[in-house]
């Protein structure tokens, strides 16, 4: 086996992992960084982000706001110092973007221009077309380039961490080309392998977002923090999932039903205007507006499509010239993908799976509890999210937090004691081992796209848009099921040269344990709140006993024992989560309090 | 990855000079080339719209005496050469003939032989 | 509904197969399904070994290119109800050596990608405090275009006088060298002129202009490559009025 | 020991694959019909040069119903050149914007042609005047 020595490795070349290695290699040019990544940087799935990427920079806005629109938005189950350090951090980490040569869009004086998002109270969400995630991705990978103490391993699968001494020491990684097994020691470990929607049906995420390295790290005894809470985005494509941006809402689009009614008006929402207004109709949160798109269905207001229930989003009184410009990306991805021209007609759309809030449980400083071991982006939990996500409040955690965890590991690294080289092979010849005995074994009968095709369905039953008891319970049960049947899987392909159906076999193994760790603190939590809603009994918040982080620990071949821990509140109580005129009303309520 | 790469030498193309020549003389093929194949090979042959003794030896003789009339010729004849050289020594490349210098020397070397004889006949027809 | 088309897959197993041979498939197909739902159904339902790359399956990352009847083009991009009645031919993308079935090696362009220094060097260094630098709307659309490239390699493919020279910095790598160029904020453009005019440079083009033609986000890297011509030959001739060594 | 062997194809043959490289070998193959009319009109002028005995054969030949046809080949070809040149030229500049807009590169094909149109009548006048 080769043995690759780095100061710092990181798994993971989407944002945050690329953040990372340019903040290694910045803060010591001396340290070797190795960069891990299963496909080449710039096909990670950061690439997808289309809206944008938040930070305060007009001048009426205020770091106190967007802490609140997230904390508010993350319904109080945030860690409010990180918050603080992050809404503070997004917009120098936005300039550096802009330094490195992002092409954001302009106003015409030649300033950065910021658009309007979902639970954003003020316009602060900067934007390169609508492929924001596409520009920020290429700038990082074209950027990171410059930098010759990163070492990139394009195309190499990590199997595992190696933890010795109690300590993360390095990873296993395969040479997908060859099949060939090599050992990166390293004085700290960063994950940032990115989220795991792939576990259920529809999503908006590409295929490589399985939750690896959630899983690696759960397995070796970090808990997984808030896995119960997915974000279901309310505008996708019927189908595939494809996402519409929420921007094509942040520009004034609007959602009808059936009967053309801008049905959010009913939901605590309203009033409807015909301009956008922040936080109210269009433009309030994912979670709100895909719980109104379910009532809306309950009703019999959806409209009937081929590939289940659809709402439209009308974007047609934009005009054909300003989507162009201002909305591209969405314009072909409707021409082509569903032949619907979408400045003559309204596009359909519906709910999907789109983002993880839970993660890796990392501090505010992306350390896990396991030392050496830091993690950054959407694979981590840092605390920013909390029960739901606002967009474009992702984009900006992989720079504040990849940086984060780029200095933190660097130090770590300097500091940490020289490592025992012999016995981290002798742990990576055993991951070695067991991958090549998953993969030359005879005798296995599952098939892995059929134990994936009843993960997605079983996850998207029993943890959808809103949840009951007994489908979180089938949930959890079938999981279990499926990893028991997933002991007995084979691999038809038993080649060495770029054998995929190998590496996807190893992934959906990964995959069926973040999905447990994602039912089961599902079921245990026993009330609503953000992207965590339930219809049976527990429909209201819950503070005095939920205002907690679940945590979910690996226990085996077992469901994950699950726990809690405290969530970390500074300055903003929990309150009414209000938008609309309501929400106006309570914040001005809450205001007058404040100076009374 | 690539350190390699990064410190390969570049050697500089002297390209231009040929790539120059070929525009220039593509350029006037585009712009020129098919009124002046009609006027020397159908119109003046046949008599068709000019005079049937337009390109005679004295009008001819005239033209090509004149300062003027030299550097149009000089400017045509050498640049479809020198054009047309370097397109087929390309196109040689493209379907597989990989001559090397022996395509070069046929090529390029053929338009500057022509070059060369247009500049000499235009001084012995002399001023 | 139960309409079904041929898929004839080019595959190449490098540990059985001498050379590449077509295999193919009967798959069912609905009017919404791209070329590569098919692959993934090949792979799901009737032969878990094809392997390809894909992620985004939304014509963003750039994996999933290949040649599709004899042209280049991302399978997630392309439907099936346009190609039926079939047969479909799926190829590799061309001019790349073939890894395994439809996975090229693509280490090349990634090679070229990090010689062309594809990134800021800045005209005037500033600081973060400063902020951003100023860019108008006009000045960004000066680059905007070739920064859209997402290196899908389709272009690559589709250039003859790469396949003919691998050498070649070739159209992707040098819309991006030009993105860069283009960019107000960026000094870098007498830098990257050596392998701008070097023999691996741009007068390998010989203006097919099929790159453009293929590309699948209008980045057109034909006028980038031939733009450059310009600038190259512009920069050769001045190099012999500039005072020896003063050329870097 | 990696079992990596990857496979290089042939580029024999490659523009016989696909129309557009078809069409891109004719426009290429224009410049062997610009070469040959080079080569007639170097002939000429050295028969020119030799004297008007010499260049009254050059004329004649000229008229052989062979030379005619030759002629009218070329005339196709590098009409065909002139077409394919401004085709591609607007991909070979850098964009043109002109009050603010970006013109369309059928507009820079079209200025060309319209340019060889009125070069075209100006030669032709010219050599019409000069011979009369
Ligand atoms: C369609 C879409 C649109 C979005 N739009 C927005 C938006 O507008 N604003 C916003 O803020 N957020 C948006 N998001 C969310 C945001 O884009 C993601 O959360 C973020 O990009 C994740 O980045 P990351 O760096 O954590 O992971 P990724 O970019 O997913 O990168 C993961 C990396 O890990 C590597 N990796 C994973 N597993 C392994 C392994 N086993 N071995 C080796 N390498 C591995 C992968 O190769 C990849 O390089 C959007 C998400 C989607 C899906
Ligand atoms: S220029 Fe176009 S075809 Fe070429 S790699 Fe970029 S996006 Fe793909
Ligand atoms: S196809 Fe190739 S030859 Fe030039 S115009 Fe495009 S790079
Ligand atoms: S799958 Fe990403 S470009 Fe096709």
């Amino acid at each position: 086996m080769e043995v690759y020595e780095a100061d710092v490795v990181i798994v993971g070349a989407g944002g945050a992992g690329l953040r990372a290695a340019i903040a290694v290699a910045e803060s010591d040019p001396a340290l070797k960084i190795a960069l891990v990544s299963k496909v080449y940087p710039m096909r990670s799935h950061t690439v997808a982000a289309e809206g944008g990427s938040a930070g305060v920079v007009q001048s009426h806005d205020s770091f106190e706001h967007h802490f609140n629109d997230t904390v508010s938005g993350g319904d109080w189950l945030c860690e409010q110092d990180v918050v603080d350090y992050f809404v503070a951090q997004c917009p120098e980490e936005m300039v550096q973007l802009e330094h490195w040569g992002c092409p954001w869009s302009r106003k015409p004086d030649g300033h950065v221009n910021v658009r309007a998002f979902g639970g954003m109270r003020i316009e602060r969400t900067w934007f390169a077309a609508d492929k924001t995630g596409f520009h920020m991705l290429h700038t990082l990978f074209q950027t990171s380039i410059k930098y010759p103490s990163i070492k990139r391993f394009d195309e190499y699968f990590c199997a595992d961490l190696i933890v010795e001494d109690g300590r993360a020491q390095g990873v296993a990684v395969i040479e997908i080309a060859s099949g060939e097994f090599t050992l990166i020691e390293a004085g700290a470990v960063i994950f940032a392998t990115g989220g795991a929607g792939r576990v259920f049906r529809e999503n908006t995420n590409g295929g490589i977002v399985t939750g690896d390295g959630m899983a690696l790290a759960y397995r070796h005894g970090v808990p997984l923090r808030d896995m119960e809470f997915v974000q279901y985005h309310p505008t996708c494509m019927p189908g595939t999932g494809l996402l519409f941006t929420e921007a094509c809402r942040g520009e004034g689009g609007f959602l009808l039903n059936k009967d053309g009614y801008r049905y959010l008006q009913d939901y605590g929402l309203g009033p409807a205007e015909p301009e956008p207004r922040n936080k109210a109709m269009e433009l309030g949160p994912r979670d709100r507006l895909s719980q109104a798109f379910w009532h809306e269905q309950q009703k019999g207001r959806t409209i009937d499509g081929p590939q289940g229930a659809v709402v439209h989003l009308d974007l047609r009184h934009l005009g054909e010239k300003r989507l162009r410009e201002r909305l591209p990306q969405i314009y072909e991805l409707a021409e082509e993908f569903l032949g619907v021209d979408p400045a003559l007609t309204p596009i359909p759309v519906r709910p999907a799976v789109h983002y993880t809030m839970g993660g890796i449980l990392v501090d505010g400083r992306c350390a896990s509890p396991l030392p050496g071991l830091y993690a950054a982006g959407e694979c981590s939990s840092v605390g920013i999210h909390g029960a739901n996500r606002l967009g474009s409040n992702s984009l900006a955690e992989l720079c504040v937090f990849g940086k984060v965890a780029g200095l933190e590991a660097a130090a770590f690294a300097k500091s940490a004691t020289r490592r025992d080289s012999a016995t981290l092979l002798k742990q990576a010849q055993k991951v070695e081992q067991d991958a090549r005995a998953l993969l030359t074994r005879t005798d296995g009968t599952e098939r892995i796209a059929q134990l994936r095709r009843e993960m997605a369905t079983t996850m998207e039953s029993g943890c959808g848009i809103y949840r009951l008891a007994d489908t979180m319970q089938a949930a959890c049960d079938t999981l279990d099921e499926l990893r028991q049947r997933f002991r007995n899987v084979g691999i038809q392909d038993k080649s060495s040269v770029w054998n995929n159906n190998w590496l996807l076999t190893i992934e959906l193994g990964f995959q069926l344990d973040v999905a447990q760790a994602m039912a089961c603190s599902a079921l245990n939590r026993k009330e609503s709140r953000g992207a965590h809603q339930r219809l049976d009994g527990f429909e209201q918040r819950d503070d005095e006993h939920f205002l907690k982080h679940s945590l979910a620990h690996y226990d085996g071949a077992g469901p994950p024992r699950i726990g809690y821990g405290d969530v970390k509140i500074t300055h903003s109580r929990p309150a009414v989560r209000a938008y609309g005129a309501a929400g106006e009303k309570a914040e001005k309520l809450a205001k007058e309090a404040g100076n009374g | 990855m690539g350190d390699d790469a990064m410190s390969r030498p570049l050697k500089r193309s002297n390209a231009p000079i040929f790539w120059g020549l070929f525009g220039a003389g593509g350029m006037l093929a585009a712009l020129l080339g098919p009124m002046l194949v009609f006027i020397t090979g159908i119109a003046a042959p046949l008599g068709f719209i000019l005079a049937p003794d337009a390109m005679s030896y004295a009008n001819m003789m005239a033209f090509t005496g004149h300062w003027l009339g030299k550097a149009f010729v000089f400017a045509i004849v050498p640049l479809f050469l020198w054009h047309a050289g370097h397109r087929v020594f390309h196109s040689l490349h493209d379907v597989g003939i990989h001559a090397g210098m022996v395509a070069r020397l046929v090529c390029y070397g053929g338009a500057l032989l022509g070059t060369l004889i247009v500049a000499w006949a235009l001084l012995l027809i002399g001023f | 509904m139960a309409r079904t088309i041929t898929m004839e897959v080019l595959r190449y197993r490098p540990e059985q197969d001498a050379g590449p041979v077509f295999q193919t498939y009967e798959v069912p197909f609905t009017d919404d399904m791209s070329v590569l739902q098919g692959l993934l159904h090949i792979k799901d339902e009737l032969d878990e070994t094809l392997s390809f790359r894909w992620s985004c399956r939304m014509a963003i990352c750039g994996s999933c290119g290949m040649m599709i009847n004899g042209k280049p083009a991302l399978s997630c991009k392309t439907f099936l109800r346009d190609l039926a009645p079939g047969p479909v031919r799926i190829e590799a993308l061309n001019h790349f050596p073939i890894e395994r079935d439809l996975v090229v090696v693509m280490e090349d362009f990634i090679d070229k990608l990090e010689r062309i220094q594809p990134y800021i060097i800045p005209k005037e260094p500033r600081t973060l405090e400063q902020g951003e630098y100023l860019q108008t709307p006009a000045q960004l659309e000066k680059y905007e275009q070739f920064s859209s490239c997402i290196n899908c390699l389709l272009c690559y493919a589709a250039c003859p006088q790469y396949g003919l020279n691998p050498d070649f910095v070739g159209p992707g790598a040098l819309a991006l060298l030009h993105r860069y160029n283009a960019d107000s904020r960026d000094g870098g453009a007498a830098q990257r002129m050596e392998l701008v005019a070097a023999e691996e440079g741009v007068f390998n083009c010989t203006a097919v202009g099929y790159c453009s033609e293929v590309c699948p986000k209008h980045v057109d890297p034909a006028n980038a490559v031939n733009q450059n011509k310009t600038t190259a030959a512009a920069d050769y001739f001045l190099g012999f009025l500039k005072p020896k060594g003063s050329r870097t | 020991m990696s079992k990596r062997r990857p496979y290089v194809r042939p580029m024999a043959g490659w523009w016989r694959k696909n129309p557009f490289f078809v069409e891109y070998m004719i426009h290429e193959g224009s410049a062997l019909f610009v070469a040959a009319y080079g080569v007639v009109l170097l002939v000429g002028l050295v028969c020119l040069a030799q004297g008007e005995a010499a260049w009254n054969g050059w004329l004649a030949a000229m008229k052989h119903p062979l030379a005619l046809l030759f002629h009218l080949a070329v005339l196709a070809m590098i009409s065909y050149h002139s077409w394919s040149w401004f085709k591609i030229m607007p991909k070979t500049m850098p964009p043109l914007v002109i009050g603010g807009k970006r013109v369309a590169p059928a507009m820079i094909t079209g200025a060309g042609l319209a340019a060889t149109v009125v070069a075209s009548l100006i030669l032709l006048g010219l050599v019409w005047g000069m011979t009369r």
